[in-house]
């Protein structure tokens, strides 16, 4: 993901803002990092350059 | 089974291609006709292949376009097949849009929107994220009139909605749209073989399979953000 | 000339029914995707001979149906008509609409805007008389991309506007309408001889003629008021 | 033109309503008459059944 998407993505949960942590970039894409929000506190992974922010009682549905 | 374990299984097996080449012959049309200007943002709700936003980038230059996807295997392939920098995907579900308010200036989705748990919900969260005068088109073959596609949800784990045309339209205003368009939009490249063809694999007859490609087709739905 | 007398000319020579045959090849997809509820108001702007309005009570059930016209020729033929109670005509002008604020639903107008002597007025007049969320599905076939059409005003005594897509999205919303949808839709009815038939007394190519009628066609823009 | 068209017509200039006098009816049906507009005092004919609402200057263009 580019840094951008910033502006328009929100918790999904309660629609607060989300601060960004990258952990590897490759030029303006993000390709791994974490997506915390800082009302409910939830984090979302951001793995292969795809944020992931399914609620993170669906995301945990599946063992991968 | 999940969302997310359904869509995985067809996008592994292809069937995102496959779904990308049959639905282009109608969604081109309603992606014709949506009112997006040079530099909007696009939302694509359940965007499969991706195969919309890389469309509207050519032809409509929008700003950004972003594909949301319950499955992780869906929005894999749909970024591997563009390295486009304005588009951009993410996992997400109808039910609980990871979008801020007004935030998008319009949203297409093709053969998704009857999958969502609670499809009153996703609308009312539609209408949230879309800016005022913001279009939502949302395009279904799976609807009350369209006899033919009644049986699909044998084959489906994951559970649909079919509402008819008056429901569709009920339900937008329901969420605070206005409805400015209903239409439904006919496939007229698939091949119908001769009479002769008939029965097939799929079809009984050869008026079944006029009446659900040329006669019923698409069923489009148009809101408008008051 | 005024817009009475040319069209006081066309419908005595019968040139109202003419349209309507030639116009139904387009205007039945632009009726069919009005969000337009039984019972409601509908308003033809330029209504000829009358066929949407009939068009609209079979299809849709409209509660009433109003066609205005410049032309007292073509309203007393479109009255002449119908016999429907729901049906009924005015003569009036785009400039100057009698209806009371926000007292029709829908309206449609078909091959008629551009005749306005102000068409940013006329769309003023149309944000003023429709109610919220009701929807002008505005249908042309004169415009700047539709190249073919450039040389009618040769031979029309009224002054036409010639807008481009863009103008047309720009004046909507200038006007305080969102613009919900804008297309091309072509007529594929209008037979189209074989090659060895060109040039004819209209059309110097075939490719000429099938950029008109089935590139081109009429341009639709649909605005609904928030 | 029927008598529920008053509902929504009003005067092209002033968009005031209109009061309506019948000169002739057929049923429900008012054939000629004539509407006033109580703000501006302008009136418009009905003939054949049909209003003439065209601002006064646009009707007398032409001599009938
Ligand atoms: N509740 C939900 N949330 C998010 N995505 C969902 C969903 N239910 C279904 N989907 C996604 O919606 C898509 C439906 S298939 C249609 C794909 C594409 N729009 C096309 O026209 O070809 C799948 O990719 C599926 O994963
Ligand atoms: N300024 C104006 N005010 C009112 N009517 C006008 C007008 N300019 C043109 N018209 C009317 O608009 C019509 C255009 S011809 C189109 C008629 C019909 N809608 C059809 O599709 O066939 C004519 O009947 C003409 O009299």
């Amino acid at each position: 993901m580019k840094e951008s998407l910033l502006d328009i993505i929100c918790c999904p949960i309660d629609k607060h803002d989300l601060e960004l942590e990258v952990d590897e970039k490759d030029g303006d894409e993000i390709i791994s990092g974490t997506l915390t929000c800082p009302e409910c506190g939830e984090t979302y992974p951001i793995e292969d350059g795809i944020p992931n922010l399914l609620p993170p009682d669906m995301r945990d549905e599946v063992t991968a | 089974m999940s969302v997310r374990e359904e869509f995985d299984d067809w996008a592994t097996d292809g069937r995102d291609k496959g779904m990308e080449e049959r639905h282009w012959h109608t969604a081109k049309h309603v992606l014709a006709r949506m009112p997006i200007e040079a530099g909007e943002t696009v939302l694509d709700l359940g965007t499969g292949s991706g195969y919309a936003l890389r469309a509207l980038k050519e032809t409509k230059s929008i700003g950004r376009g972003y594909g949301l996807d319950g499955s992780p295997e869906m929005a894999a392939n749909a970024a591997d097949y563009t390295d486009d920098d304005s588009i951009g995907f993410l996992i997400g579900d109808f039910d609980s849009l990871p979008f801020a308010d007004n935030s998008v200036d319009h949203v297409f989705t093709m053969e998704a929107f009857y999958y969502a748990a609670d499809p009153a919900h996703t609308l009312e969260e539609l209408q949230r994220i879309i800016r005022p005068g913001g279009a939502v088109y949302c395009a279904v073959n799976y609807y009350e009139e369209n006899v033919a596609s009644h049986s699909w949800q044998d084959n489906i784990s994951v559970a649909m909605t079919r509402w008819s045309r008056d429901q569709y339209r009920d339900a937008f205003r329901e969420a605070g749209f206005h409805v400015a368009e209903q239409d439904t939009i006919p496939d007229l490249e698939i091949e119908i073989p001769p009479e002769s063809a008939f029965p097939t694999d799929r079809w009984e007859t050869r008026d079944a399979m006029i009446d659900r490609y040329r006669t019923w087709g698409t069923l489009l739905t148009v809101g408008v953000v008051p």
